[in-house]
């Protein structure tokens, strides 16, 4: 659940102790009328990738695997609800979770039991697998060894069926978000080992051969076009779901997809860009989080941005509400700080209770801005602006990051004074570029996880993912403390100061987290959207008459 | 009197060119009566292929321009004669045979069909038919090995058995009037030999009449009854074959003939009339031949002579013909055998 | 090695025109042309006039034989060479109307030699030469800037005549260069010829179906039929005393300006069917249409040999005498 | 002729292994790896990525792996639909792609080649004028903004066509419309100008002078003879045809080919690029050989078989 | 059929006169030049007249209006973004409020720059290569052909990311990348049609006169197949004007904020439903100019063809 216009995300339920998954599915409280028919249509621009849970890493596919399979546990409107597990149990020490499972029955009718989800995990550690998802399962015991191939034998990762319903996971420490790792991560389903033994690498690949557990039935795939599913009638909890069959078109071209929602050959649309909104004002529903855009500024010794006052003039120097409000996708939300104010441990938001001291002014500050300037200026030895060396942006060739390079350039050149060369590359080498450490500054645009330091990490120093390559020895002690500390309290009051050190040095500046804007009838009912895996959640959806 | 199937009265015909007006052709006037052929001779370059061609509405207009004067064919008008009514003269009533027999044929079309298709545009005949046709003309024509032959490409043929292909297509429809743009000018002479006599029995079998068009003055001599002297765009003398012949009246005609080889002198410098055409882009006022006219008079340079008839189909277009001007014998061609029919008056 | 300026031995060019299918277009040739002299080669239409005139220059590379001029195998000339080769002998092509450029201007066609071998110094005498072959040739000045289209049949040739004349090569081909023109231009042009040969020793292969032409001009004439020389001697002998029946037809053939005497006397034509150059089977090729036809000329090809007074012919009756 | 086909053949062989050689050490010459995405993927799992493929291992030795399975038919694995083979990937969208590129030809070349002939005939006249206009707006006007506009038109504004999918016939007709008139542009402005070179020619005339209608010379001596430049297009313009447009497709929503021309090399999927390089090299290689062998059909002066 | 006045002639008329010694009076046409001549005609030629009419117009609009309009290119202003042509905008403002009359002219002017550039220099190769390889056929032929398939066949993107790699980006590396990836089918046709030419007699003529390979190739045989290449390079023009916007798009070309007709036609097309006007003038301007470089194209073609010299 994130910020979705109309539904507010409520918070999840989750219990530390032995206990039933909060199990609401509302049976939406206005019994309106339903349809006769029961489908759905939407179109949505990228085709999914694979069905193969192991190797899966893209949005497209992620919102089909919601439908067509399920999980341990469900995140669905913000809350965590029970998926083929009836309950769970943690241990004392956070370290063991204990999942017992119902009977649920895969759409061929084989029960699914404790061993397809250990099977499946172990699939995904297992370097034969070449899965790029490892990371998620990084706090269980041994999974990062055996996925680099430092342990060979399986057992010895924290992933263990101890009956045909019992699934036991052992973490190496706690880690309190865990289970929100698992229910809203993407690559936790179960996987049916014979189907896997039978097509090999083609598995996935095809609504034949696949198979999953979940609401739906994957009935056709025509790749590139079209995904049709239809009700799962075997489905454990079939009786709570009200579509009879849901059918994406995948078509690339926005004009087409907004001409097809105008002519009513869908009922909606995946996702709409700004300028559509437009037109739809009042109809379009948004969504965001999830993703953090931040500039990062190449803060290594002899940069041109190794100055910290230089860094801190450019980064108040936005105007962040207006670039927002002109050009980002509605739902787009000014971030002011690093962390994503959607994470949330029990309920409560971390930055509201752990908030940095100091925000990057969401409208600029160009007084300010220049007073950091010409502190810069004169630290380096320059009377003017136009002096400084050149100053390359680095830009991925996608047209909101240019229109967002270029509207920062201007406000740059507007308030400072500052000219910014923009450098465009297509993907691969831009983010090459961003590895080498070969720009200035470079806009990216990272998942925030589902813990608040997933992005704070980075910056430790030697950090390969350390892409200002800047280097601060208290930061990364700050964080080392943080990562090793005993109680939740020291663990976010040490992240709290190691946040606000970053915000002060700025080799990064956070910029917003975009949003999308969706576009549906209003007689489709009771869609969601899932935060981390930004899709949407239609398997509750229904109908309307109209 | 013969019946005249082509007549031409005082026809002009000019290129509008980048620079000005060329006059190719300058007032012709000629007829050509059924089965009798008409030799045409001229300095190269008088409009000889041009008359021919804007008969038949061969030339491109523009560049090429009509300005004035009738065609008459078979008693019929057909100057003002659209595309459509055209077409259905072309082949089967007049023909041609070009000049050029290299850029004149479609390189990329084997001759046999270039020739079929001819016939099967005038003829309700199959294919196959057409193809015995185009065969059997080609072997007329003395192409070696016809049936192979057919299935070739122009550039694949000598200089004369393209001309002979020409000849072949232009034949094959039996057209009433064939106009023969030095038909045999890249011909050996038994190959040519062999030729005239083929256009010679469509002519006694068929009627056809034939404007010839050559400089070899050998050929006029074997196959004209009566010829038409060229000079700079307008026709200078016509007459009978032998009257021109032997007995010029045009300062032009004697010259023309006198610059034969004679055939049996070797090394000797040839008679030739001196000086070069005029320029068709400003024909002179007077005389186009006056230039280089050895009876040239004062008149000449001044004004255009006029075109007098002689009588017995002969006329001429000299001032020497006038009243006042001197008599003059011009030399012309010895006759080799004794036909005492021949009055050499003047 | 021979005085001769062209010397051509046993040459051959064959066309290819389908599968196994080879035109015997030049099948063994053999002539000398000394210089100074003009050379007459006549033939019936097809027979491969041109074509050897071309493999002399090497536009067509020849089967076998060899093209010695000034003693040098000329198909084996490279680059600049070549280059000097093609300055000293030049052709006139057969047919004028394909063999001129469509997109340059008579006077850049005249001209082009010119320039390719650096003839003149400054462009002021470039173009005057230029103006001067074309006044050679019986066109004027003003024609330089027109395009060939423009031009009639005759004075396209005329142009191809100054094109060819403009380098001052030493040996000229002329390949019926004079066939499309008027009687009058043509003796001026013979004349030229003439001229140019008295002058600067010019030599000449001149390639005509004009008999009478051929015989005011040439030293030494040869006939071909089908690809052979059947028949060659000094002109005077050859006309006087043909001794191939194939000669003695062609030069029956021929038509006199004369039409009393042209429509009184009989036309003789060769009978018989023209043979396929193609494969030719062995033996005389003018077998099928020789009056005198002996059994054993359709199964041996005579050889061109001397039957004295340098009268060479390649006729089984003639040589038996 | 028979010996130059097969040596032909031979050296179309050699050709697209030398296409496919040059490929793929240029392709690892560029920057980047294919697992570097917008959502950025850390150092170590890249790594990982590249081991699991092998593309971590010496270059000689991947190249000669690729060959090895090249010459089997097998392309492999695309990186990015990690679990589908670029064979099938290929077999699945190619006929989308080719039936689309058959039909906006069949629609383009006739109709290109009569605009060209009309126009050349028609010199400075009106029609002519109308055939530059048409051609120039399918030159000037890219696919992707004619195809939305008829899209637009068409099925959104007049509903009388589908807007998207690739189902039925009617389903094609737009797609079809959007390429075939760009296509047509082409071969109506080149068609013209080769035309113009024929129209004056002296062979004209003397069919003209057989009496034959404009139409008969048109067709029979004209257009041959005009085709060269014609059919020189048409190889690499049938070749790459069929394997799809990228923008149309997108428009369109058709499932074809030519979507993954553009996202293999932008994504650096070296595997998918690869195989569509070498499957499009093959078809282009074999289009152009077959145009050589035309020309030898429609001009018999051509002959390239020496 | 004398008449009249033939008749009453005087007699000294008739005065025999010498004219062996005479100069012939021809009176001598202008000696106009081909050059001359063919650029008479098109300037003669209305049609082709309009064409360069409107080219000359775009051109100086294109230096013009941005040195004296009030905006500049760059200058943004995000409070009045998309906004309708207006008197103060006459083609309205962009995305980023950016004034784009201003911009559609500056963009004219790097437009105007590639599609000249972008299609004349690959067309400059491509014909060299053509003709040398239709000219010497056999092996040189095959060679250069083999070459042209292989580098028609690897993906464009390869070249121009090596281009960012080993000179880097900007309008150089651009021209650069045309003129890599643009020539091949200039060559390709330009052989087909030497390859058609080559045995015709004006060609051995020349090459009898010792003509060497550079001059058959360059005098003769490509002026022959002109037609074609002036259509091919006019074609050309559009798709350098939006191969240009791609190639900016992926970083190789103009850096922005610098504008092109072709990315203002790509930005126009997302948003041609909503703001029709970001589409269509771009696209309009675009079909403008390329008919008038076509009209004018075909002008010239006309008037360098000798056969329609009139
Ligand atoms: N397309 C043209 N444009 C301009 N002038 C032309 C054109 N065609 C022919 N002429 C001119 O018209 C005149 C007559 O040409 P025509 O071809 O009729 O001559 P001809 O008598 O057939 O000569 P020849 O015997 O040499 O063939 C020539 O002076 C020629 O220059
Ligand atoms: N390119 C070619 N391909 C095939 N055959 C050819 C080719 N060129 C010439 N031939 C053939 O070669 C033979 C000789 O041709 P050539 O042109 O030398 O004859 P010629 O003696 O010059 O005849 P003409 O007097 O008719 O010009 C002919 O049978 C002709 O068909
Ligand atoms: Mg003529
Ligand atoms: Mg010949």
């Amino acid at each position: 659940g994130c910020t979705t216009t109309g539904n507010k995300k409520d918070s999840g339920g989750v219990k530390t102790e032995t206990g039933a998954i909060e199990g609401e599915k509302d049976a939406s409280s206005t019994e309106s009328r339903l349809a006769d028919e029961q489908i759905l249509t939407f179109v949505g621009h990228n085709d999914m990738i694979t069905l193969d849970v192991s190797l899966m890493n893209d949005e497209m596919s992620a919102l089909v695997m919601y439908a067509v399979n399920e999980a341990l546990i469900r995140y669905s409107k913000g809350k965590i609800i029970p998926g083929i597990a009836e309950r769970y149990e943690v241990s004392d020490d956070g370290t063991v979770y204990t999942f017992h499972l119902h009977d649920a029955k895969w759409s061929d009718g084989e029960p699914v039991t404790a061993y397809d989800f250990e099977y499946a995990y172990l699939r995904l550690l297992s370097p034969d697998t070449g899965s790029s998802q490892i990371e998620s399962f990084s706090s269980v015991l041994n999974a990062m060894a055996y996925a680099n191939g430092e342990i060979t034998d399986p057992s010895e990762v924290g992933i263990k069926a101890a009956d045909e319903k019992t699934l036991v996971i052992t973490l190496a420490k706690p880690d309190p978000f865990f289970l929100e790792e698992m229910a809203q991560g993407i690559n936790f389903y179960p996987i049916r080992k014979d189907y896997v033994e039978k097509y090999g690498k083609n598995y996935g690949s095809s609504p034949e051969t696949f198979i999953g557990c979940g609401p739906f039935v994957l009935t056709e795939w025509s790749q590139g076009s079209k995904i049709v599913m239809e009700k799962n009638p075997l489905y454990w909890d079939a009786d709570n779901i009200v579509l009879e069959k849901v059918v994406e078109y995948i078509v690339g071209d926005e004009n087409t997809r907004v001409g097809m929602y105008d002519l009513g050959e869908v009922d909606g649309i995946y996702s709409i860009s700004a300028v559509q909104t437009v037109k739809y004002s009042g109809e379009y529903g948004t969504r965001a989080g999830g993703t953090l855009q931040h500039l990062v500024f190449m803060s290594k010794e002899g940069a041109v941005l190794s100055n910290k006052n230089l860094r801190l003039a450019l980064s108040y120097a936005i105007d962040r509400e207006s670039i927002v409000k002109a050009i980002s996708p509605p739902g787009t939300v000014v971030a002011d700080s690093m962390i994503d104010p959607e994470i949330s441990l029990n309920g409560e938001s971390i930055i509201e209770k752990y908030p940095a001291s100091s925000h990057v002014p969401p409208n600029g500050d160009p007084e300010k801005a220049k007073e950091y300037l010409n502190a810069a200026l004169s630290e380096m030895g320059l009377s003017s602006p136009s002096e400084l060396p050149e100053i390359n942006y680095v830009c991925l060739d996608s047209p909101t990051h240019r229109a967002y390079a270029e509207a920062l350039q201007a406000q740059w050149k507007d308030v400072l004074g500052v000219n910014v060369n923009i450098n465009i590359m297509p993907v691969p080498q831009a983010i090459g570029s961003l590895l080498a450490g070969e720009f200035d500054i470079f806009l990216n645009g990272m998942s925030t996880g589902v813990s608040p330091d997933t992005l704070l990490d980075n910056y430790t120093k030697d950090n390969p993912n350390n892409y200002a390559k800047w280097s601060n020895d208290k930061y990364t002690e700050l964080m080392n403390a943080s990562t090793n500390a005993d109680s939740l309290e020291e663990r976010f009051t040490k992240l709290q100061q190691a946040h606000q050190l970053i915000l002060d040095e700025c080799p990064v500046a956070p910029l917003w987290l975009p949003g999308t804007a969706y576009l549906f009838r209003d007689y489709v009912d009771g869609l969601y959207y899932g935060r981390e895996t930004g899709s949407i959640e239609f398997i509750y959806a229904r109908i309307l008459a109209h | 009197m013969k019946e005249r199937i082509l007549e031409i009265k005082d026809l002009y015909f000019s290129f509008d060119t980048y620079a000005g007006e060329v006059q190719a052709v300058r007032g012709v006037s000629l007829y050509v009566n059924r089965g009798e052929t008409l030799a045409i001779v001229g300095e190269s370059g008088c409009g000889k292929s041009v008359t021919c061609q804007s008969v038949m509405k061969l030339i491109p207009t523009p560049p090429g321009r009509y300005k004035s004067g009738d065609i008459y064919y078979c008693g019929e008008n057909i100057t003002n004669y659209s595309e459509k009514q055209m077409q259905k003269l072309r082949g089967r009533e007049m023909s041609m045979i070009f000049q050029d027999p290299m850029t004149s044929l479609n390189p990329t079309m084997r001759i046999g069909r270039q020739i079929e298709e001819g016939i099967l545009k005038h003829e309700k005949i199959s294919r196959t038919e057409a193809k015995q046709r185009a065969v059997q003309m080609l072997r007329k024509v003395g192409i070696p090995d016809p049936e192979k032959s057919c299935r070739r490409y122009p550039h694949e043929f000598s200089g004369g058995m393209r001309q002979r292909v020409m000849i072949a297509m232009a034949l094959v429809c039996n057209p009433k009037i064939l106009f023969a743009d030095e038909p045999t000018t890249a011909l050996d002479v038994t190959t040519q030999a062999q030729i005239l006599e083929l256009i010679n029995g469509l002519k006694k079998e068929l009627g056809t009449s034939v404007v010839i068009i050559t400089h070899d003055l050998g050929v006029v001599a074997r196959t004209a009854e009566r010829i038409a002297v060229m000079y700079a765009g307008k026709v200078v003398e016509t007459g009978f074959a032998r009257d021109i012949f032997y007995n010029p009246m045009h300062p032009y005609t004697s010259g023309l003939l006198e610059s034969m080889p004679s055939g049996n002198g070797n090394g000797k410098t040839l008679t030739s009339i001196p000086g070069s055409p005029p320029d068709l882009f400003a024909p002179p006022e007077g005389c186009a031949f006056a230039p280089r006219c050895r009876y040239c008079m004062k008149i000449c340079t001044e004004m255009q002579p006029e075109i007098t008839d002689l009588g017995n189909g002969r006329s001429v277009s000299c001032w020497l013909m006038h009243p006042k001007a001197p008599k003059y014998k011009l030399p012309g061609r010895k006759r080799k055998l004794d036909t005492p029919d021949l009055k050499e008056d003047l | 090695m021979s005085g001769h300026l062209l010397e051509v031995k046993g040459l051959k060019k064959y066309f290819r025109v389908g599968r196994n299918q080879w035109l015997h277009a030049v099948d063994d040739v053999s002539f000398y042309v000394d210089e100074g002299r003009t050379f007459g080669l006549v033939g019936e239409s097809g027979c491969g006039k041109t074509t050897v005139g071309r493999t002399i220059i090497r536009l067509y590379e020849a089967d076998a034989g060899q093209v010695l001029f000034e003693g040098v195998d000329v198909h084996k000339l490279k680059g600049k060479e070549y280059k000097q080769f093609t300055r000293k002998i030049q052709m006139i092509f057969q047919d004028p109307y394909a063999s001129l450029d469509p997109r340059k201007t008579v006077g850049a066609i005249v001209g082009e030699g010119l320039k390719i071998h650096k003839l003149c110094r400054t462009r002021q005498e470039y173009t005057e030469r230029v103006y001067e072959l074309l006044e050679t040739v019986g066109l004027s000045r003003e024609h330089a800037s027109r395009f060939p289209h423009e031009f009639s049949g005759g004075q396209r040739q005329r142009v191809g005549i100054a094109r060819a004349l403009a380098v001052n090569p030493k040996f000229v081909i002329c390949d019926e260069a004079i066939s499309a023109l008027d009687v009058s231009i043509q003796a001026q042009i013979i004349n030229l010829l003439i001229e140019l040969q008295e002058k600067f020793g010019l030599t000449y292969l001149f390639i005509a179906h004009d008999l009478n032409v051929v015989r005011h001009i040439c030293d030494d004439t040869a006939v071909m039929y089908l690809g052979q020389i059947v028949e060659m001697a000094a002109t005077g002998e050859l006309f006087n005393n043909p001794m191939h029946p194939y000669t003695v037809g062609l030069l029956a053939a021929a038509p006199e300006p004369d039409p009393d005497y042209e429509k009184s006397r009989p036309h003789m034509l060769m009978s018989g069917e023209v043979p396929s150059p193609i494969n030719p089977p062995p033996g005389c090729r003018f077998v099928s249409r020789c009056p005198y036809a002996m059994p054993k000329c359709a199964e041996k090809t005579p050889k061109l040999t001397d039957i004295g007074n340098k009268h060479y012919v390649a006729c089984f009756k003639a040589q038996e005498g | 002729m028979v010996k130059y086909i097969i040596k032909r053949l031979i050296i179309s062989i050699l050709t697209i292994w030398l296409l496919a050689t040059i490929t793929f050490f240029l392709l690892r010459v560029l920057p980047g790896n294919p697992f570097q995405t917008e959502k950025l993927i850390s150092v170590e799992v890249q790594e990982r990525m590249m081991a699991y493929y092998g593309l971590d291992r010496p270059l000689i030795e991947q190249y000669f792996t690729y060959m090895k399975n090249l010459l089997r038919g097998n392309m492999g694995y695309s990186l990015k639909y990690t679990n589908r083979t670029v064979n099938s990937i290929i077999a699945s969208t190619f006929p989308v792609s080719a039936e689309l590129g058959l039909r906006a030809l069949a629609v383009a070349l006739p109709l290109g080649l009569a605009l060209g002939v009309a126009s050349a005939r028609k010199r400075g006249k009106a029609v002519d004028y109308a055939c530059v206009v048409v051609a120039v707006i399918g030159v000037s006007i890219p696919s992707f903004i004619m195809g939305s506009f008829l899209q637009y038109i068409f099925a959104i504004r007049l509903k009388i066509l589908p807007v998207s999918q690739w189902e039925s016939t009617a389903h094609t007709i737009l797609p079809t419309a959007a390429l075939a008139l760009s296509l047509m542009a082409t071969l109506t402005r080149v068609m013209r100008a080769s035309m113009l070179e024929v129209v004056m020619q002296d062979y004209i005339k003397t069919a003209k002078a057989k009496g034959l209608s404009e139409g008969k010379i048109v067709w029979s001596h004209q257009i041959r003879n005009a085709m060269i430049p014609v059919l020189t297009m048409l190889g690499p313009m049938v070749a790459s045809v069929l394997m799809g447009t990228f923008v149309i497709e997108k428009i369109f929503a058709i499932p074809g080919l030519g979507q993954h021309f553009v996202n293999s090399i932008t994504g650096l999927d070296y595997t998918m690029t690869m195989g569509l390089t070498v499957f499009y090299g093959t078809f282009l290689v074999f289009a152009n050989f077959i145009v050589d062998l035309v020309y030898g059909i429609v001009d018999p002066r051509i002959r390239i078989t020496k | 059929m004398s008449n009249n006045i033939s008749v009453n002639l005087p007699e000294d008329a008739f005065i025999h006169i010498d004219t062996t010694q005479r100069q012939s009076e021809i009176i001598t046409r202008p000696g106009i030049t081909f050059w001359a001549d063919a650029r008479r005609r098109l300037f003669r030629n209305r049609v082709a007249m309009t064409g360069l009419a409107v080219i000359v117009i775009i051109t100086l609009l294109a230096i013009f209006v941005p040195i004296f309009s009030e905006y500049t290119y760059d200058k943004q202003d995000l409070s009045n973004t998309n906004a309708p042509p207006s008197l103060k905008h006459p083609f309205g403002t962009d995305s980023h409020g950016r004034d784009l009359w201003v911009r559609v002219w500056v963009g004219a002017r790097v437009s105007l720059a590639v599609g000249i550039f972008g299609s004349i220099i690959p067309g400059i190769i491509g014909v060299i290569i053509g003709g040398i390889s239709g000219y010497f056929g056999g092996k040189v032929d095959m060679i250069i052909m083999r070459f042209i398939d292989i580098v028609m066949c690897v993906p464009n993107m390869i070249y121009i990311i090596l281009i960012t790699i080993y000179i880097g980006t900007g309008p150089v590396a651009m021209v650069i990348a045309f003129a890599l990836t643009g020539w091949m089918g200039i060559a390709r046709n330009v052989r087909g049609m030497i390859l058609q030419l080559k045995e015709q007699e004006f060609v051995l003529a020349s090459r009898a006169l010792g003509a060497s390979p550079a001059r058959l190739i360059f005098q003769h045989l490509i002026p022959n197949t002109l037609g074609i290449v002036v259509v091919s390079m006019t074609m050309g023009v559009p798709s350098a004007i939006f191969q240009e916007a791609f190639l900016s798009f992926i970083g190789l070309g103009i850096s922005p904020p610098i504008p092109s007709w072709g990315q203002l036609a790509n930005l126009g097309i997302s948003v041609f439903r909503i703001y029709p006007y970001q589409l269509l003038i771009p696209a309009a301007l675009i079909s403008v100019t390329m008919l008038s470089f076509n009209l004018f194209g075909d002008g010239l073609r006309d008037a360098l063809d000798p056969k329609l010299r009139m």
